[in-house]
């Protein structure tokens, strides 16, 4: 540790200890990677996808590996907002980072209905929204992809989250990014966060069929990481620079250089996914590189990395 | 026992058929001892995205296409034996080429190092108060059930069959087959020996063993068998099809069984619910999704939907 | 060769000798290949992008490599209509397959113009034409995420063109693929082209700027291979089926397996851009690999492959 | 000369300092007879994106993050040396390692065989009516010059003058350095011996040789040498500001002065245009894009918009 560096982020108005999250799905609810990481490590955790009813999400299988990326289509599997407040709360409670629950649904009375029923939880941080997520039917990617949707939803669960922090996570499977950022930041949200995956598809030529049971999925991995530092970018230019809405960019990040590459296109904090499948540890070693990196050019506070981009 | 990250150092990787390997995986230091008593049925998750492929005229032609594919993802392999030393554990793995990791796993050699999540899952459970153990495995199954065979040596007193199905004679993942076969009394298998495991060998076309599907021959020797059902335990890896069988016939004769099964895996240790496997949520006639990776991957016969 | 399986095309009504073409851009004018394979075993070959003008294109770097793909900034740099048609048709017009000129510009008129020049030419079969080109700042891409100016440009230059084939080229960039291919469709397009490339950004961490001069640049190659297939299939199921109009599926197709896949899902011949760089033989060993397959499975023609998926 | 797709085996691959080394390809039947010729400038493109990365303790921190992105483009790279037998040509290649592939190609061993593509570019145009040649060469434009000294011993009435540089001793990339440097009438480097070539070393720190820029040390010799302007050659390869000031030196002095330019390449073979070098126009003031790959890499130093 170089303690040069101030590695804390001010994510609109929330202190966090530090820029790496964990990204939504993809870190069970964080007792499993105790066993490969310091969770001190965390700058803010974020739950699966949570909804009313539990589901049982889609048949098997759910993925399949793409050069250098991978499709899931998990299918929101989640053990539902009562089941939820039950087991889960009390271990997310024992968490020192900050908390945010992803929240997912078939209309927006579902959607408000959990940040209603969790807003009055202490260890929870804020709300992360989920309208991007492209492996249900109805709903989800839907809300995610007509700003005028996404200006209403944000509102709405905005309004029953209580005093909690809204964070409003955007697909890239739009025309213009920018259009769904600013209909959500214009709605009140307190932070952006990019991107959720690409829809995609694999065949299996033997059976000709589609591999995942759900047929199509959701592209996540190193290999959309081009592609989501340019639309942080674009959003942090065309929109939230200067709001203090911060981002929290996410979509391949492997490394404390990818990091730090979101970070100067305008992240104020990162979200890892996939890479912490392949090396659960990934956030302590992202978060270690970030710090190393400032150390070694000289910059003593995160701040200065977000949107330093010339 | 706690699971963790490991580094392996390769202790051996041979050929031992078409596309079969046997490689050992050299663990030493605290990593040794964390590895000295893993279970059969457990696995281990290997990072094989950065090394090399085979040469291009060593690739099958049928994997050339899929060979070239940029992984990053570790790949599950359970194990097929385990030799502790002090201070050094090696585990084998029987493993079967079949894309790109397995093409990359069969260009290791001794002394080059892996990255190994593990030990994971639950293994088999032991046959604790049974007198016949039933061993049925198809294809790469083989490894979890060899290793098992050879646990089972600690109960002598338990009778052990082995039911070993495949394709063809050239899909049997074993050392030593088509000149010992057809012994009185079964078959021989080198990895069995030893394990006083009597074997019986089928395969689809009849090239080798009796013709036919293995589930048959496990269908008839417990048709002609006067042991108690409930005295007996089958344990089961291979084809899912297979394994659904299996299932039904060890539900229909009333007989406790196990089955190890496979699903495709991104993390293999509870992060990602890929590994969905799809069970009987009591008598309620609904069903849940249980974790492969976590519930485990050998689960009871009865609670699997297959 | 496998006698037993044709090879042959019908698309659009243009009779082609196999299903795999160059990608517009990723294969100079043919001459260079011709070292490298036989140039008889494409279906058709696309030139690299025409303007009116000369374009010197974009200062260097103009690539960047990224996990299993490329972006490529280079800006459209050609010859422009009147060496074209000087130096480079003659040379076309030795090829054995299907040329179609690749046109881009920066208002209709200029689209206009190539199509009106070149349709007299006998050694064109036929015009690409891109209005998804994500790496000049005017035009280009603007054209082609708006159904209203696909719609419009696809009339016109169909109208230039004389009696050549139009295959319109899409942009993956949008929010609705299908949208912008049936406004191409009904407009009177003979073939679609999908997909081009998704805009996307590498960051220098080290000097803190864009790796590309351009700043932004095109992801090509087999990280976006799975993105492309889930796209021409939405297109053969929500709008080209049963119509007779053909898809050319391309992105990150690098084997026969690929293409295969991507005819599954709905292609009638594929394309072939980021491959060749890495092995310059690679359409060669495409059709050859489809060939081997349809040979395999017991499958006499093309056309059955075509949206085969279950 | 037709170029083409060839297989090589590497022959050696050994380390010469900090991150450099020299790796041998061999090339046999037809493919021995093609390179049998290449022109010092000339270059392979070579496809590394199958071969494993060394083990993780032997990356260079500053390459962890990058050394596991997943190539899929081939990497150019020129000749630093070439040996002719019957039926076998190889050709060596000093690199150094900056990245995923040069990474891989620092792992393969002799024996191992890769995927190649070349001869390709034009060359250095040989010193036809001169009588000095002045060799510049910074970082890895070493090979390049070291296979061009080595080419003009067939020039023996040629007079031959290297100037070599480096930020620190350790980034030269020779075999032999700091125990021979600063003999009389200049400094002796292991690789221009038995190339009657007078060698002068700077280094930006002045670890060895003198301090400065190599670029410096050139425009003093230039100063002091009464050699006709005309009579003089010089060639460089190196970094693009170095070549950028060696350009301008050679303008101001007029002589005659030959660059090899890098670009990032996807090709190497003219498909792509990615590696557009910018160039005078005539002298309209204008200036038009060349390729790197066809057109170069060696260019005219006076037709470089640098
Ligand atoms: C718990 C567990 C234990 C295993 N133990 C062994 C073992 O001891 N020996 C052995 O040879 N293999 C074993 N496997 C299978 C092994 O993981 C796969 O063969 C390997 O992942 C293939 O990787 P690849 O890149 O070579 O091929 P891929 O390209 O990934 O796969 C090749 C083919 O196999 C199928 N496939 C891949 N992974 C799975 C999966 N998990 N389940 C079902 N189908 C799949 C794909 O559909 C594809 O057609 C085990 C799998 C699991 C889940
Ligand atoms: C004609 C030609 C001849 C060459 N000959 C040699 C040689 O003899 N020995 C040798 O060591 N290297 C040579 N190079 C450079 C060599 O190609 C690169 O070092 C190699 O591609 C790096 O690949 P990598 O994956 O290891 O690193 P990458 O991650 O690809 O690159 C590492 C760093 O180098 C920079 N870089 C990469 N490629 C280039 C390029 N072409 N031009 C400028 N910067 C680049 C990148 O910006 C990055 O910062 C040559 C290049 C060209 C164009
Ligand atoms: C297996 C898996 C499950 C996911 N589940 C969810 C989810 O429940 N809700 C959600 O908002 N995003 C989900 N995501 C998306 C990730 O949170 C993340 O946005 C995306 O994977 C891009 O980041 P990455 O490339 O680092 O994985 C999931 C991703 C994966 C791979
Ligand atoms: C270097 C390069 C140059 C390209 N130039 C053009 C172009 O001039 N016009 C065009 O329509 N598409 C152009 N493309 C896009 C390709 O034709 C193709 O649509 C895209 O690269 C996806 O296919 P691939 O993944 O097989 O490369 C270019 C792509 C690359 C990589
Ligand atoms: S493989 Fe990730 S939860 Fe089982
Ligand atoms: S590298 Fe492709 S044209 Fe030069």
């Amino acid at each position: 540790m170089n303690n040069n560096v101030d590695m804390s982020v001010d994510f609109g108005g929330l202190k966090l200890a530090g820029p790496v999250f964990t990204a939504s799905g993809t870190c069970g609810y964080a007792d499993e990677l105790g066993d490969f990481m310091d969770l001190g490590c965390l700058g803010g955790f974020i739950t699966k996808s949570i909804t009313v009813e539990p589901r049982k999400g889609n048949p098997t299988p759910r993925i399949v590996e793409t050069d250098s990326g991978m499709l899931n289509a998990i299918g929101l599997a989640n053990i539902g907002l009562d089941n939820f407040i039950e087991e889960k709360l009390p271990i997310l409670g024992g968490m020192s980072c900050a908390v945010f629950v992803n929240i997912a649904g078939k209309s927006a009375e579902e959607y408000i209905e959990v940040a209603r029923r969790l807003c009055g939880f202490e260890q929870i941080a804020g709300f992360e929204l989920n309208i991007s997520c492209p492996n249900v039917k109805k709903g989800g990617i839907a809300f995610g992809t007509d700003p005028v949707q996404v200006a209403e939803i944000t509102k709405k669960v905005k309004k029953a989250g209580g005093g909690k922090k809204l964070m409003v996570k955007l697909s890239p499977n739009v025309t213009d990014i920018s259009a769904t950022a600013r209909a959500a930041v214009e709605a009140g949200a307190d932070a952006l966060s990019l991107i959720n995956t690409f829809m995609a598809m694999v065949i299996d030529i033997e059976s000709g069929k589609p591999v995942l049971a759900n047929r199509t999925g959701g592209l996540s991995g190193p290999a959309i990481k081009p592609i989501a530092v340019y639309m942080v970018n674009k959003v942090y230019n065309e929109v939230t620079k200067g709001t203090g809405v911060p981002i929290l960019g996410s979509g391949g990040i492997r490394t404390g250089s990818d990091a730090v590459e979101f970070m100067m296109a305008g992240a104020s904090a990162v979200a890892v996914g996939t890479a912490s499948f392949i090396e659960p540890a990934s956030c302590e070693k992202i978060a270690a590189g970030i710090e190393d990196y400032c150390s070694k050019k000289g910059i003593d506070s995160l701040k200065k990395l977000t949107g330093s981009l010339c | 026992m706690a699971k963790g990250s490991f580094t392996a150092t390769i202790g051996y990787n041979k050929r031992i058929g078409k596309s079969f390997y046997k490689i050992g995986l050299e663990f030493s230091g605290a990593s040794a001892e964390v590895f000295a008593d893993v279970k059969p049925g457990q696995f281990v998750e290997i990072d094989l995205c950065h090394a090399s492929l085979p040469a291009d005229n060593k690739i099958p032609g049928e994997l050339c296409d899929s060979a070239g594919r940029n992984i990053i993802l570790r790949r599950p392999f359970s194990f097929s034996d385990i030799a502790v030393e002090k201070g050094k554990t090696t585990v084998e793995i029987l493993y079967c080429t079949v894309g790109p990791a397995s093409l990359r796993m069969s260009n290791l050699e001794a002394g080059d190092s892996v990255s190994v999540i593990g030990p994971l899952g639950n293994g088999f459970g032991m046959p604790e108060g049974k007198t016949t153990a039933l061993l049925v495995l198809g294809g790469t199954g083989a490894g979890p059930i060899i290793h098992l065979a050879k646990q089972l040596k600690n109960y002598p007193q338990i009778q052990k069959i082995a039911f070993v199905g495949a394709r063809s004679v050239e899909d049997l993942p074993f050392e030593k087959i088509a000149d010992c076969i057809g012994a009185e009394g079964g078959d021989y298998l080198a990895e069995f020996s030893g394990t006083d495991t009597q074997t019986f060998v089928s395969t689809d076309d009849g090239s080798v063993g009796s013709k036919g599907f293995v589930t048959d021959i496990l269908y008839r020797y417990l048709k002609q068998s006067g042991v108690e059902r409930r005295e007996i335990m089958v344990y089961a890896c291979g084809p899912e099809p297979m394994l659904a069988r299996v299932a039904q016939i060890a539900e229909s004769e009333n007989i406790d069984c196990q089955v190890s099964l496979e699903r495709r895996m991104a993390c293999g240790i509870g992060l990602c619910q890929s590994c969905a496997v799809e069970c009987k949520a009591g008598d309620s006639g609904q069903s849940i999704y249980k974790m492969c990776c976590k519930d485990g991957p050998v689960f009871d016969a009865s609670e699997v939907v297959f």
